[in-house]
């Protein structure tokens, strides 16, 4: 939460620094849970985006990207969450399904392989 | 401050926008075609065959195209959006949409065209998913795609803004059939304020629920709700009833419908008089009709209306609302012993039965004087037939749909004999037991506690009925091949079989030869789409309420006929209505009154010619009726000076489509690789979400 | 805060395909009608699934119309993310209290560009996809939403401030309050639909804890042009299921779970899910153990004939447990009525057909009675379907007792027809009130 | 071949106040049953719906391989209490040994 | 397995004749409470149904019946004439393990411990304590429960007695569903767990139940025995087969099958060994077949005094 | 995908339907609601009524590479009375002019198809595929 965005969030609503003090103050019990929840599924992605990174993009060969159990195993998440993280990303375009590959689909990234973008 | 999602409230209803708009577009820019292309991915109903984003990017090398775009959803607020803001822009003047089928969705364009202050009949609309998508694959869907897309370019550039036809519009109807669709109908229409004229083919108001006893699931009294429907419907001074009457000519158009009305032939013996009268000593009522006011109840047939006395007479109409509700399936003889054995009876019959035997009770149900110990019903009777496994009837016929309505009579019937004889023991068997509505499925369990059992047969191994011998000790045996004892051959011994027959079609052949009504695989009338208009058929102002379409049940019949009412009273609610202009045009320079075109014209009274003043001379030409052309285009076609033509379906934009269909045009330059048409690039693409 | 007060003819309650459809025959006929929903978008159930039966159109392509004609109807004002507090008769009509819930997006300035759904950080359960994959803690509802504007989920917000900084216009308001409207009618349509029965309630079924066990709403969303996978795979693992088996009254006509009565349209789901299935997924088994199949419907017999020639299995029996099985695979368990006995099949996917619950209890809020099926109760089912015990109020579609598509919309015609007599017949007290709104809509007029 | 005899389930009746009437046959009772595998106890209710008296005491055995363990009983769908009419049925068959 | 009608009529027989299902006097089964200094009066009649003390013989029993079935004898033998010999009388009780004996008192003695450290005001009186007659509901022999039960519900009425404390599944159902319904005679029947009040922490160890059916389903407690190891500050592991939902020991079909019983509680044992912590019955029934099909297990009342 | 493309022999050449907005061209939407498949060198025009065409246009699609015409009319029971009657004598008087210029009959159908007839309407276009493949797939070829 840089001074930045919250300043540029005041500028667009008439919010002061303090009003959103007072809000986060209001409700702490969300923002906390939020927090740690986009913490938690931040470490996910990295995990996943690296996985992901490592067996090449949409774009850069054919034969890209791997098995929802083979990014699970190489990111170290369960397989129900990683392919769950996958849907997400494929809904903001980060990640296209490939081709077919046995009884799996096999996803990459899309595009070429994008150096970490995570803050 | 509420939130409201509207930006601008419009006057009611959506349709009075496009005339006065119709200039609109033309006004400020030049006419010059700006065609836009909207492709629609149908959410993989198309895209899934078809490449979609190929048919845009060739669509892109169409003359005459000003911008191709694709959406997920065409039909959706965004995917109008789309065109919306196009034609808002100035970018395009006229529109081709390829998506569904055009029955689903080109009125939903053209009403979006209208919004966007367009020429709603600068459309056209091109069908890749029923006619390709659905029918193809692969390369050659998309090739054909984009020639079908191409072709309704082509059209599109010939399109001239028109202006709908605004005809007054009767505020009355008729309503066909006087059971409780029909009854309840025009009492619907009649307490909004338009007259109705009810047509009755019998003496009597109430149709098929007028011949039952206690409804199911509710044990509702029908007699009771059959008199006091017709009741209402005699009373209301903006309804008069016609019974004993048939319709004998129909014509005219939504608003001004013509139809003819006449006497029932007296000898039919399904309608005529003197056979409501023999049906009334059958069932035990009232033996003659001449004691019969109208308004009297009549047990087993419903309430004397007045009838018609002669013929024929005119009535002329804004809606038209079909509610000819249907019949009982009549069992072949020999089905089931039926017709063979005097012990088997149709369910119908046995609830005519104990309709008459309302309240009683006893030890056992007797029956023409004979103890019923027990009953076997047999469930779908003339009801889910399989081909190869029932028998067709007579005219080639086999009743493939489910009748709805039969498991919950039966059980009900079941159960009101367990209730009311408890020595008198029920047998059901089934295939499955569809107590599918509200109440339905407590009468199911409420018959298993009544003790009445339930056995489970397969289509191709229905029960048997034969002769019991003495030592059966009764007088017919059901075997049974029962799935539910692990396929044990039971044998049932009864003293009764009642079919449960299932519900046919009425018998209207005359009614859809007259208003060429279309009917469904299943011989029931054909709604325009079950979903989008479930009432409304093909033929502006003329309804479908009731079991003329399908089996129902006496809730969803009235649902039904509300339904239909509600549509009849919005169309007639301005008192006009307003008729597609695709109709008919003479171009009054080129047209040399010749008289050819009157001569081909197949609606009389649309085309005639007539004597006018050009240049001071007298000279004679063409002129057409524009509410009484039918748009057929036979004039056209023998036009020597192609001086007539269809408005909206012109010859030249007929022609302009087959240029675009054998042209490579679109093919031209495809972008990924050199090859000519088909090559299919990014065809194996995926949809993106 | 200022009560913020409008009149209209009649109100609807819900914005499902029923309220949809009883308000676009009720404005055609010139009635001024408002439509609440509780969801931040109109559409129902039906606009969350794929396709429909038994003509198998997509469901948007039918939905979509009509939300569309709705949403742009001159005589139509949606209402969303409303919570109804109470209706009740007052002089000439009905007056409801209503609560419009804060989307936290200033809905006059979203132009629905999703940027703020890119830049938020926070990833939560997509409710919309089944919980299949992750929305936004601020997003568009779903992609045929209306209004196509954005919503903020509160309680997963971190209050980072990113969305309000890439909004173009300005649109988020972190604080903005909940909205008491107060909304006057002559007459009310209840059409406040239905939800699923519980996946938690069936023990025997894993209580939604077996993977890959999933509900039929889940299945719809995989089986969605906008699904959460793009097409149907196994939940625990991505794998393509090779069989797949669905589980028929798995809420419904089961006492021991409360609920005997018939849900009606789980049948012809099923079944049409399993057409789509085999269509996409030409090589699976697909299996559908059921107790009776009630295909009464128009064609709907006919298409169960078809499924069955296409070879999809029906196997006669109520599934009694499902267990864990190997390699992700579910364990079925059923009597096999026509062999020998207790039979246990496994398969990739189980889709369990949920049954339907009301969407909404009248409880204080109306004083409309329901039956012991806890829906609305209608008091004369036979003639006049939707009329509810209070003069004025009538029900339309699931609010009256489970129903499909078909019957939902003819029954919401209905109800616009009995809720329009009712308006006729109180013409003159309406014409009363038609001044007092003339003023209100003008202020509407400035709002929108 | 079997005939049905619908006097039977109310003999049943009068051992235990169940008797399996409300029995709609879809057999969650025997896929459930921990002890038993085949279709018990549905076969043995549906025996009694139908009234086909030889079949129970034929199959007697069975019913003393079920220990009244109830699941049957929590899990039907119909409330149509299986657990009880087995028990029903070991009281009728009891009588019936008796009676020879 | 045997045939029903012979183990039927053997009981039935026994039962008769020595008030216990196998024909041993309950004067040599019910020795437990000796040197305990138990009240004979108080609020409440503690009332076993000599089902603890029963187990022994139960055992012994089946290590017999588990000789013979499978084979001809199980068939062709009347059992009648085989039963004397190891299932009646002197000859069982001498086949009766004698550690087993002292294991059934313990437990009873660790529920007067419970039950005493709960502060629940009870008495104890071996000459009303008897035999409920559960079994031959169970195996459908009305007539001869009916009589059974009548003679022991009237002999509590007539000491006067109004509330009982129980100590297992099988003599809590007969006493409080099945004396009502059948015999028209009531009292107010508890469980000792359900009046176990203690308090302690052993640091959340974690157990697993196995509610017995009668318990769990028929006689809805399975909260109870939760809420009593809750005050002690145990854990209970989560299991979808508990509660109403639970599964059967496979105890009861010892009589007719022991390896219907020997496969059920195999099964049974499997479920619950699953999460690898202790498991606890409450039911001496289920607690003498799951230790047959290999389990650890504890009864709860051992669980409940170790608590204290 | 397996369906015959452009390189398995199947002719390069158009089959042009004119279907009546009543019957046949919901008759052909019909066929593809049940996902039947047929050649996708079948286009549809949508038509009131084929009367509207004149002779010369006919002939024209033919020239301009056109294969083969399956007018697919409502039948008797064309809402149009009349239309059928009007449009058979209009089909001689193509004939004849077919004839004069050697073109084979064939290529021109006049046909009835209801709004379920899915399997004549394969029927119909099936036919038209093989005479095309007898005769070429142009009448110019």
């Amino acid at each position: 939460m840089s001074g930045n965005t919250a300043q540029a969030q005041a500028r667009a609503h008439g919010l002061d620094k303090e009003q959103m003090k007072a809000l986060r103050a209001e409700r702490a019990a969300w923002v906390e849970r939020a927090s740690a929840r986009a913490r938690e599924t931040r470490k996910e992605l990295k995990a996943l985006r690296a996985a992901l990174a490592a067996t090449g993009a949409t774009e850069s060969a054919a034969g890209a990207g791997a098995t929802v159990p083979e990014i699970a195993a190489a990111a170290n998440l369960a397989p129900d969450r990683a392919l769950w993280l996958l849907a997400s990303l494929r809904k903001f375009g980060e990640v296209a399904e490939v081709d077919k590959d046995g009884d799996f689909y096999r996803y990459a990234l899309v595009g070429a392989p994008a150096p970490e973008q995570e803050q | 401050m509420a939130e409201l999602e509207k930006t601008t409230p419009l006057p009611a209803g959506n349709q009075a926008e496009p005339q006065a708009n119709g200039s609109r577009t033309d006004g400020s820019q030049t006419d010059e075609p700006r065609v836009g292309v909207y492709i629609c991915y149908c959410g993989g109903n198309i895209s899934d065959h078809v490449d979609v984003e190929a048919v845009r990017e060739r669509m892109e090398n169409v003359p005459g195209v000003a911008v191709a775009r694709t959406n997920m959803f065409m039909c959706s607020d965004p995917g109008q959006e789309l065109i919306m803001e196009d034609l808002r822009s100035g970018t395009i003047n006229r529109v081709v949409v390829a998506s569904c089928a055009p029955s689903l969705h080109e009125t939903t364009f053209r009403a979006a065209i209208a919004r966007a202050g367009g020429n709603p009949y600068q459309y056209e609309h091109a069908n890749i998913r029923e006619q390709v998508s659905w029918v193809h694959h692969g390369d050659p869907a998309t090739d054909k795609a984009t020639r079908m897309v191409a072709a309704a370019t082509g059209k599109a550039r010939l399109l001239r803004p028109l202006e709908p036809i605004r005809v007054d519009a009767l505020r009355r109807a008729v309503v066909v059939g006087g059971g409780v669709a029909g009854l309840r109908a025009a009492l619907d229409l009649a307490e909004r304020g338009i007259e109705v004229a009810l047509v009755e083919k019998s003496a009597f108001l109430g149709g098929g629920v007028a011949r039952l006893g206690r409804l199911a699931p509710t044990g509702e009294d029908a007699a009771g709700l059959v008199a006091d429907l017709a009741g209402r419907v005699l009373a209301h001074p903006a309804i008069v009833v016609h019974a004993g009457a048939t319709v004998t000519s129909f014509g005219g158009y939504v608003g001004n419908f013509k139809m003819e009305i006449s006497p029932a032939p007296a000898g039919d013996p399904a309608t005529g008089p003197a056979a409501a009268s023999a049906q009334a000593q059958e069932t035990g009522a009232p033996g003659r009709l001449a004691d019969l006011a109208p308004g009297d109840y009549a047990p087993g047939r419903g309430v004397a209306a007045p009838l018609l006395a002669s013929g024929p007479l005119a009535l002329e109409t804004g809606v038209v609302v079909l509610a000819t509700g249907f019949a009982d399936y009549q069992p072949r003889s020999g089905e089931y012993g039926f017709a063979e054995h005097p012990e088997v009876v149709t369910l119908p019959r046995l609830l005519r039965e104990l309709a008459a035997r309302d309240g009683q009770t006893g030890n056992v149900l007797l029956l023409d004087g004979r103890p019923i110990r027990r009953v076997g019903i047999i469930h779908c009777v003339g009801s889910r037939q399989i081909p190869g496994v029932h028998q067709e009837d007579e005219n080639g016929h086999l009743n493939e749909h489910c009748s709805r309505v039969c498991c919950s009579a039966a059980i009900n019937a079941a159960n009101t004999i367990r209730e009311s004889w408890p020595d008198t023991h029920v047998y059901e068997f089934y295939r499955d037991i569809r107590t599918y509505g509200r109440g339905q499925e407590e009468q199911y369990a409420r018959a298993s506690a009544n003790k009445v059992v339930f056995l489970r047969f397969s289509a191709e191994e229905p029960p048997v009925v034969r002769r019991g011998t003495e030592a059966d000790g009764f007088p017919l045996v059901l075997g049974v091949k029962d799935e539910l004892t692990f396929g044990e051959d039971l044998d049932v011994p009864v003293d009764l079989v009642a079919l449960a027959t299932g519900m046919e079609p009425g018998p209207i052949p005359e009614l859809v030869d007259m208003l060429k009504l279309p009917v469904g695989a299943d011989r029931f009338l054909l709604e325009v789409h079950p979903k989008l208009r479930p009432v409304e058929l093909p033929v502006a102002g003329v309804f479908l309420a009731g079991t003329c379409q399908a089996p129902m049940d006496a809730g969803e019949t009235c649902n039904a006929a509300s339904a239909a009412a509600v549509k009849a009273v919005s169309l007639l609610g301005r008192g006009f209505v307003e008729l597609d202009p695709f109709v008919a045009e003479v171009n009054a320079e080129a047209c040399t009154g010749c008289g050819a075109c009157v001569e081909a014209c197949l609606n009389e009274g649309a085309l005639a010619l007539e004597e006018v003043e050009t240049d001071g001379a007298t000279a004679t030409r063409a002129r057409v009726t524009p509410a009484l052309c039918l748009g057929c285009g036979a004039c056209a076609a023998v036009c020597p000076e192609q001086a007539i033509d269809v408005n909206g379906w012109t010859l030249a934009q007929y022609e302009a489509m087959v240029e675009m269909i054998v042209s490579d045009a679109p093919f031209a330059s495809c972008g990924t690789c050199a090859s000519r048409a088909g090559c299919g690039a990014g065809a194996e693409t995926a949809p993106g979400a | 805060m200022d009560l913020t007060e409008h009149t209209f003819d009649a109100l609807v309650v819900g914005g499902g395909i029923a309220g949809l459809q009883a308000a676009l025959d009720l404005a055609d006929q010139g009635h001024r009608t408002a439509i609440i929903e509780k969801d931040a978008s109109i559409g129902g159930k039906m606009i969350r699934l794929s396709k429909v039966f038994p003509t198998l159109d997509c469901a948007s392509c039918i939905t979509t119309p009509k939300m569309a004609a709705a949403a742009h109807h001159g005589a139509i004002t949606l209402f969303t993310c409303c919570d109804l507090n109470a209706v009740a008769r007052e002089d000439a009509g009905f007056v409801a209290d209503v609560t419009q819930q804060p989307r936290y997006v200033d809905v006059d300035k979203c132009i629905g560009c999703r940027k703020c759904e890119y830049a938020c950080p926070v990833l939560v359960e997509d409710a919309e996809q089944g919980g299949f994959s992750g929305r936004k803690a601020i997003r568009i509802p779903f992609s045929n939403a209306i209004p196509q504007k954005a919503v903020l989920d509160v309680e997963n917000c971190m209050l980072c401030g990113k969305c309000a900084s890439v909004c173009p216009t300005g649109a988020v308001v972190y604080d903005q309050k909940p909205e008491p409207l107060r909304i006057r009618a002559g007459a009310v349509v209840l059409a406040t639909g239905f939800e699923l029965t519980p996946i938690e309630d069936k023990r025997q079924y894993g209580s939604g804890e077996i993977p890959n066990v999933v509900s039929s709403m889940q299945m719809e969303r995989l089986l969605a042009p906008h699904g959460p996978y793009g097409r149907v795979l196994r939940p625990s693992d991505g794998k393509v299921p090779d069989s797949i088996a669905y589980v028929q009254c798995a809420g419904s006509r089961d006492a021991s779970m409360g609920v005997s009565y018939c849900s009606r349209v789980c049948c012809m789901y099923a079944i049409k899910q399993a057409m789509l299935l085999s269509g996409s997924l030409p090589l699976a088994d697909i299996t559908i153990y059921y107790m009776d199949i009630r295909a009464f419907g128009k064609n709907y017999e006919q298409f169960y004939q078809n499924a069955k020639a296409m070879g999809i299995e029906f196997v006669k029996a109520k599934v009694a447990r499902l267990d864990p099985g190997e390699d992700g695979a579910v364990a079925v368990r059923f009597e096999d009525q026509s062999g020998e006995g207790v039979s246990t099949r496994e398969h990739d996917l189980v889709v369990l057909s949920m049954g339907m619950l009301p969407g909404w209890q009248p409880g204080e809020a109306c004083s409309v009675s329901t039956a012991s099926d806890g829906f609305v109760r209608t008091i004369r089912p036979k003639m006049a379907p939707s009329l509810t015990d209070v003069d004025g109020v009538f029900v339309a579609g699931v609010a009256a007792g489970p129903k499909d598509i078909v019957d939902t919309i003819t029954e919401a015609g209905g109800a616009a027809m009995e809720a329009a007599k009712y308006l006729a017949a109180h013409a003159a007290r309406n014409q009363a009130q038609g001044r007092t709104q003339g003023r209100t809509q003008g202020q509407e007029a400035t709002n929108g | 071949m079997a005939v049905v005899n619908p006097e039977f389930l109310q003999t049943l009746a009068l051992s235990g106040q169940d008797a399996g009437a409300e029995c709609f046959n879809c057999g969650t009772c025997a896929a459930i049953c921990p002890l038993v595998d085949g279709h018990f106890p549905r076969k043995m209710i549906r025996y009694a719906q139908i009234g086909a008296e030889q079949r129970i005491l034929e199959n007697a055995l069975e019913l003393w391989k079920c220990l009244h363990c109830g699941l049957c009983t929590r899990t039907c769908p119909r409330g149509a209490n299986p657990g009880e009419v087995i028990l029903a049925l070991k009281r009728h068959v009891v009588a019936a040994w008796r009676e020879r | 397995m045997y045939a029903p009608k012979d183990i039927v009529e053997l009981l039935a027989d026994n039962v008769r004749k020595t008030m216990s299902p196998f024909g041993v006097s309950k004067g040599r089964v019910n020795g437990w409470w000796k040197g305990q200094d138990l009240p004979r009066d108080g609020k409440a009649l503690l009332f076993t149904g000599l089902m603890y003390q029963f187990v022994p013989y139960i055992e012994a029993t089946t290590r017999q019946l588990e000789r013979f079935e499978d084979t001809a004898w199980a068939g062709r033998l009347g059992w009648a004439r085989l039963a004397p010999k190891f299932l009646a009388g002197l000859g069982l009780d001498l086949l009766a393990s004698a550690e087993s004996k002292r294991k059934a008192a313990e437990h009873l003695r660790d529920i007067v411990k419970v039950l005493r450290a709960s502060g629940a005001d009870f008495g104890y009186r071996p000459e009303l304590d008897a035999y409920s007659g559960i079994l031959l509901y169970d195996l459908g022999d009305q007539e001869n429960f009916e009589r059974h039960a009548r003679i022991v519900a009237e002999s509590l009425q007539q000491a006067g007695i109004e509330r009982i404390i129980t100590v297992d599944p099988h003599t809590t159902y007969a006493l409080k569903v099945l004396y009502p319904k059948h015999l028209g005679i009531s009292f107010a029947v508890r469980t000792y767990f359900e009046e176990a009040s203690l308090t302690g922490d052993r640091g959340g160890e974690t157990l697993v139940l196995h509610d017995p059916c009668f318990y769990g389903r028929y006689l809805e407690l399975s909260d109870a025995p939760r809420r009593a190891l809750a005050g002690l500050g145990y854990q209970c592991a989560d299991l979808r087969e508990s509660g109403a939902f639970t599964s059967c020991c496979g105890g009861p079909a010892e009589s007719i099958s022991p390896r219907l019983s020997a496969e059920i509680g195999a099964r049974r044992v499997e479920t619950l060994g699953g999460s690898g912590a202790q498991i606890v019955s409450m039911c001496p029934i289920c607690l003498n077949n799951l230790e047959k099909s290999g389990a650890n297990v504890v009864d709860l009342s051992s669980v409940l005094a170790r608590g204290l | 995908m397996s369906t015959p493309d452009s390189h398995s022999g199947v002719p390069q050449g158009k089959i042009l339907v004119l279907a009546t907005e009543s019957c046949a061209y919901p008759g052909a939407d019909s066929v593809g609601q049940a996902h039947s498949s047929y050649p996708a060198n079948v286009h549809i025009l949508r038509v009131k009524a084929p009367v509207l065409f004149p002779e010369r246009f006919y002939l024209d699609c033919l020239e301009k590479g056109i294969g083969g015409i399956i007018i697919m009319s409502c039948g008797e029971e064309c809402p149009y009375e009349g239309a059928y009657k009007a449009m058979a004598r209009r089909l001689d008087r193509i004939y004849e002019r077919m004839k004069e210029r050697g073109l084979d009959i064939r290529r021109v159908r006049l046909t009835a198809i209801c709004t379920v007839c899915n399997r004549a309407f394969l029927n119909e276009v099936n036919q038209m595929e093989q005479v095309l493949q007898e005769l070429g797939a142009t009448a110019a070829a």
